[in-house]
């Protein structure tokens, strides 16, 4: 094909708003007599479907088979065009468009520079134009199981839902029950039920679901592989089986340390953990008429979670109980989900709000407790230490990744984000979402969340599952970096720059090389940075649409001044 | 793996004074995986040549090749064609390679265009460690699978020396003792006591200081029984 | 079999022994190398003469050897695995042997990146240890080859350092007794600073017998500043020094009054310590002070053997 | 100043079309302006920046720059770190054969920053115009 390039040029004056600015004609007279240049035309809207029509036919016509469109380049536009090539029988890609509106038009005056700009930016598109290539699709056959990793409600739901869309679902759990830490919660905000039934309707829908396959005991050891074609390797009671899974969810949660020495106080009967708390409350534990002091705040702030619980239970000590229930707190983080509402029927209901910033002492003594702190708004009017004394006080556990999450983290080549957790501190990618295509994050392992909001994580992961593999073959365009075999020197350098782990290296006699070997992009993990194509020493990896050629050839065509 | 490191561009420049149009050589090896000598690397040092000498005011015409192995004269003869229109070449294989060079084409200079460093392992994407001296008798049997001949300073056989501390070299805090290294890991193999016995001395013969060395395997050689 | 020399009968008379130490100069001038043997002559069985010293070029440690030996005094040649391969030691010995001197202390040497040379390229054909294995080898009539030799061998004591402050520290012990296994005579151990860790390591070399095996002298440096403590502390590799000892000389009004006294209580205490044989004085550009050490430490006289 | 108050720099802005390429559109549809001889390359990331893309664009022009996604919010996490370095290495080349390194740079910046894109151009155009013509470009 390279021998009988046929360039066809058109240019579009977008209704005047680039001739109003550059004269095509001296352009179009250039642009002539470059070589491969069949074809040039210029219109007044060449995105007008008519116009689509007839570049179409002059593609036949002029057996053109690289388009050079010049005008804008807005994605909009890209996407009009593309289908016009599709429509003339051409590969989409061999088009390359010139954005003589927003580079040159909108943004100089009409003068002999923008005039000199105008043409050299032709002059790169048609260079452009001379070196693309093709792109093909692909049918990729995948794994349509699912791997979740994490009994708990998150693990649950995740199984549930992507059961739900027609997957096969492994539930892996490295304890010997389903339930995670949900069995040992009293109430879960935004969910009428009670948690234990809400636990028990979950197990059961999933240990009934034939699709899905538990298996308790079992953690991941090693895993192999890329989005629809994973290898997980299990380990259970030391022995390891190997299963085959398309994508993988992690569901592995928080965990809670109870750290009370943080507060300056021991371990005693009344000093009290938030979880504990909870458990104390499922088990009917009566706190009538008792005095309850709350801590919040310190060195907490980093998630909403445990402010939202501390209110939860403090409405809930006070009215059930008729509690005198005082909440101690630096800040209160009930941004979000009606949780504002509840911290103002918390005040409605009498429980008392004390802010302290550093001051603030809890002493246990004789099975009372005394909080003495110094409150930043009265300080003005009313200075000293106040004194509340309580019979109990509840404060906040740190919230920290699962045991075994940095080995995880390792084992599916992650990074961890903030705080250790799962999620990357990063606008373009979704809490659920991490670094590699396939695999998934749903509830607190991505960062500590609630109930309500795993449901919807879950549907959201589930969803996105089905968007990927959605068949027994998917389907995609063939635009990730392809390898030249004979260049490569499989030096790895590729496959430990990729931030997708998109890339492996494959063997056979295919690979033209000293070693048969050679670095492979998996077109449904890659996201086409084009990362591992600047880094590779050899120069043997190339990203369709911009490739080495396509682009130092934009940088040749421009002229040098001394 | 042979590790190298380009040369300094000023000493580069030096070599390549008198000449107008030269060969930049890569090298599909060593060089290339440890990012010193590859395609990408001879596309780099020959933009960077023709613009240093276009800033002195003394245009430098640079052609650009990397072949397969530098260490193979079969490789070297495929570009004949090219190297006969060059005043010279500017190698950037290892010194194996810069030497098979000069000796394919001995009517060219051959100018060095990188420092061999040593035969190390790539730790991480740029960093690279000595692992081996290629000292001819392999040790690495008493030793837990750690050179000391490579990574002691003082290659000292019944170590650590007295420097050693905090399982770091005296000569450099960035590097492990290698003894402290050997110890631990035989500790941990349950085999710490082998150290107690006295490592003998060694014969260097096997080494580089034995002379240039030269393998000659018969049962292999094409025409046997010479 | 074993030399004569004056130090070896010391140390097997059961009598405490005093080693010193002379770095020979920076140049030709042997007279400074007499001076010293003058001011420190009778004060020590045997002056260690330094090989090269922490990789800087100095007068060579035979020759400084040679001068001693004029003086009426005993040398012992510190000879390093830095600068000699295999023929240049045994070379070197069978010299040193001609001239009369009979102490040799085995060491690999300091890297030369610490000295005046540091683009030299190293030996390091054998190790400390080997050295020893072939001086040893030597005294039996013996080169390291094998080959017997045809004439009478060299009368040799031979020496060693150990570092009980370098890691790892139970690998310490070990290498000491890797070195009397390969025949070292006695051991010269790192300068003390840290009096607490070379009890236990003393602890543990008894514990495996060593003592009985080979004569330990512990190393004595008498410091002169803090500044000198701090920094070898923080920038000598394998050296420790105590806290307290930092204290204590921050603390005095006369510096260096306090150091010659804290190094007068360590011979004091090395001399009641189980396994120590004696001491090795390394007055390291204060060697006047050294016969103030000895007499003061009840160093003096020297008993005659 | 360069010595020729005329001097007008050419300077090749390599854009990553998540950000810089964006602001660029964003900046045109402001009816903001900037000078004539800056042109636009198109990346998908600024990580498939290559060192000799920049030697190469500074062969023919006077100065040269990447414009990548704000740090930590590079679409493929870790695009802008590579392009970082990249641009550093770009720099040490330049700096051992004598031409400022100041002719190549990095500029981070969100897809909706028209105005940002023409004050990182306009005040590298002024920087390279201080620093007068490339004296390695190379003219065949």
């Amino acid at each position: 094909m390279e021998n009988n390039t046929r360039i066809g040029v058109f240019f579009c004056n977008c209704n005047g708003k680039i001739t109003e600015k550059v004269d095509f004609e001296p352009i179009a007279s250039e642009v002539k007599k470059l070589p491969k240049v069949e074809y040039v035309r210029e219109s007044q809207n060449l995105c007008a479907h008519l116009e689509g029509e007839l570049i179409c036919k002059e593609i036949t016509k002029n057996q053109l088979n690289r388009i050079v469109v010049v005008g804008c380049a807005s994605a909009k536009e890209e996407g009009f065009f593309k289908e016009v090539l599709n429509k003339a029988g051409l590969n989409s890609h061999l088009l390359s468009m010139v954005n003589l509106r927003e580079e040159c038009c909108a943004v100089h005056e009409k003068s002999a520079k923008s005039a000199a700009k105008a043409l050299e930016l032709t002059k790169m598109g048609i260079a452009r134009a001379n070196n693309l290539e093709e792109v093909s699709f692909g049918e990729i056959p995948v794994n349509r199981t699912v791997l979740v990793i994490g009994g708990g409600l998150a693990g649950l739901e995740t199984a549930l839902e992507t059961a739900a869309r027609g997957f096969k679902v492994i539930l892996i759990e490295k304890e010997d029950k389903l339930g995670g830490r949900l069995a040992r919660v009293n109430s879960i905000i935004g969910v009428d039920h009670n948690p234990a039934d809400l636990l028990e309707e979950k197990v059961k829908a999933v240990t009934s679901n034939p699709t899905i396959d538990v298996r308790t005991n079992t953690k991941l050891g090693d895993l192999d592989g890329n989005i629809g074609g994973f290898t997980a390797w299990f380990v259970k009671d030391g022995v390891e089986t190997s299963v085959e899974v398309g994508a993988i969810v992690a569901a592995t949660g928080v965990q809670t340390i109870f750290c009370p020495v943080k507060y300056g106080l021991g371990i005693a009967d009344n000093v009290i953990g938030q979880m504990k708390l909870e458990r104390l409350l499922a088990d009917g534990k009566d706190f009538t008429h008792k005095r309850i002091s709350i801590v919040i705040g310190k060195g907490t702030e980093a998630f909403n979670l445990p402010f939202v619980i501390a209110v939860k239970n403090a409405l809930l000590l006070r009215k059930k109980f008729n509690a005198t229930v005082n909440v101690f707190y630096t800040n209160i983080k009930v941004g979000g989900d009606n949780w504002e509402k509840m911290y103002t029927d918390a005040r409605g209901a009498g429980v008392n709000f004390f802010k302290f910033e550093d001051n603030i002492e809890i002493v246990a003594n004789n099975g009372e407790i005394i909080v003495n702190y110094e409150d930043p708004f009265l300080k003005g009017k009313m200075p000293g230490v106040f004194k509340v004394i309580a019979d109990y006080i509840v404060i906040p556990e740190e919230l920290v990744p699962a045991e075994g999450t940095d080995e995880l983290a390792k084992i599916l080549r992650l990074e961890l984000g903030p705080a250790s957790f799962f999620s990357v501190d990063n606008a373009h990618i979704l809490p659920e979402m991490t670094s590699r295509d396939g695999i998934y994050l749903v509830g607190s392992c991505q960062s500590p969340c609630f109930a309500n909001e795993v449901e919807i994580s879950a549907k959201t992961v589930a969803e996105e599952i089905f968007q990927k593999l959605d068949a027994d073959q998917v389907s995609t365009e063939l635009t990730q970096p392809y390898v030249d075999a004979t260049k490569c020197v499989v030096c790895l350098t590729c496959y430990r720059c990729c931030p997708h782990g998109a890339i492996t290296i494959e063997h056979g006699e295919q690979f033209k090389n000293l070693y048969f070997s050679a670095a492979q992009m998996n077109p449904l993990a890659c996201r086409r940075c084009g990362i591992c194509a600047s880094e590779c020493p050899g120069k043997a990896i190339q990203l369709p649409d911009y490739t080495d050629d396509q682009i130092l050839v934009q940088l040749e065509a421009m002229e040098v001044l001394p | 793996m042979i590790i190298a490191e380009r040369k300094p561009i000023d000493e580069i420049l030096g070599f390549l004074s008198k000449h107008q149009k030269v060969l930049v050589l890569g090298c599909g090896g060593c060089v290339t995986v440890c990012l010193a000598g590859g395609e990408k690397e001879v596309g780099i040092l020959g933009s960077e040549l023709a613009m240093a000498r276009s800033k002195e005011g003394r245009p430098l015409e640079v052609v650009q090749k990397t072949i397969e192995r530098q260490c193979d004269f079969e490789y070297l003869e495929g570009i004949r064609h090219i190297v006969k229109d060059v005043d010279a070449i500017l190698s950037l294989a290892c010194g194996i390679g810069i030497q098979t060079c000069a000796e394919a084409f001995p009517d060219k200079i051959v100018w060095p265009g990188v420092n061999t460093k040593f035969l190390g392992v790539n730790l991480n994407v740029g960093v690279w460690a000595e692992r081996c001296q290629a000292c001819g008798q392999c040790v690495l049997d008493k030793t837990g699978g750690i050179c000391p001949v490579a990574r002691c300073s003082k290659s000292i056989f019944n170590g650590p020396c007295g420097g050693s501390q905090n399982g770091k070299c005296e000569v450099d805090p960035d590097t492990d003792c290698a003894w402290a290294l050997i110890h631990d890991r035989l500790a941990r193999l349950g085999e710490v006591d082998s150290l107690r016995e006295i490592m003998a001395i060694k014969d260097w013969s096997f080494s580089r200081d034995g002379g240039p060395r030269k393998l000659v395997r018969e049962d292999l050689e094409l025409e046997s029984g010479k | 079999m074993k030399a004569a020399s004056k130090l070896q009968r010391m140390c097997e008379s059961g009598n405490f022994v005093v080693t010193g130490e002379i770095g020979p100069p920076k140049s030709c001038n042997g007279e400074i190398v007499r001076h010293h043997a003058k001011m420190l002559k009778g004060w020590c069985e045997s002056f260690n003469l330094t090989d090269n010293q922490t990789a800087i070029v100095r007068l060579s440690s035979i020759a400084a050897g040679k001068i001693l030996l004029e003086e009426g005094l005993e040398p012992n040649i510190q000879i390093v695995c830095r600068d000699r391969n295999r023929i240049a030691a045994q070379s070197d010995i069978l010299g040193a042997s001609a001239l009369g001197m009979k102490n040799v202390l085995c060491l690999s040497g300091d890297h030369q990146k610490f000295g005046n040379h540091p683009t030299a390229k190293n030996v390091f054909d054998v190790d400390s240890i080997q050295l020893i294995q072939i001086l040893d080898g030597m005294r039996k009539g013996y080169f390291a080859n094998g080959e017997q030799m045809k004439d009478e061998p060299p009368q040799l004591f031979i020496g060693c350092a150990a570092n009980p402050f370098a890691d790892p520290f139970e690998f310490r012990v070990t290498r000491l007794e890797k070195k009397a296994d390969a025949g070292a005579d006695f051991c010269q151990t790192q300068c003390i600073l840290d009096m607490e860790r070379f009890e236990r390591w003393m602890e543990l070399v008894r514990a495996r017998g060593l003592h009985k095996r080979i004569k330990i002298l512990g190393g004595i440096t008498p410091i002169k500043s803090v500044k000198a403590a701090k920094y070898m502390k923080k920038f000598v590799a394998g050296m420790m020094v105590s806290d307290d000892l930092i204290e204590r000389l921050e603390k005095a009004e006369d510096v260096k009054a306090e150091g010659l006294q804290i190094a007068i209580e360590q011979i004091e205490r090395l001399k009641k310590m189980e396994g120590i044989a004696g001491v090795h004085i390394m007055a390291i550009a204060w060697e006047e002070k050294v016969p103030e050490i000895c007499q003061r430490a009840g160093l003096a006289p020297r008993p005659e053997v | 100043m360069s010595a020729d108050a005329n001097f007008q720099p050419k300077i090749v802005v390599f854009a990553c079309e998540n950000s810089g390429w964006l602001a660029a559109e964003h900046a045109a549809s402001l009816g903001l302006s900037y000078p004539e001889r800056v042109e636009l390359i198109k990346l998908p990331c600024s990580g498939k920046i290559d060192v000799i893309y920049f030697m190469k664009a500074l062969e023919k022009s006077d100065g040269t720059m990447i414009m990548a996604c704000q740090q930590e919010n590079c679409k493929f996490l870790k695009g802008n770190v590579r392009a970082a370095q990249r641009v550093r290495q770009t720099q040490n080349l330049l700096k051992e054969i004598g031409i400022e390194e100041d002719r190549v740079g990095i500029f981070y910046l969100a897809a909706n920053m028209g105005h940002k894109f023409v004050e990182i151009v306009q005040n590298f155009y002024d920087k390279m115009r201080e620093l007068g013509p490339n004296p390695g470009k190379v003219i065949k």
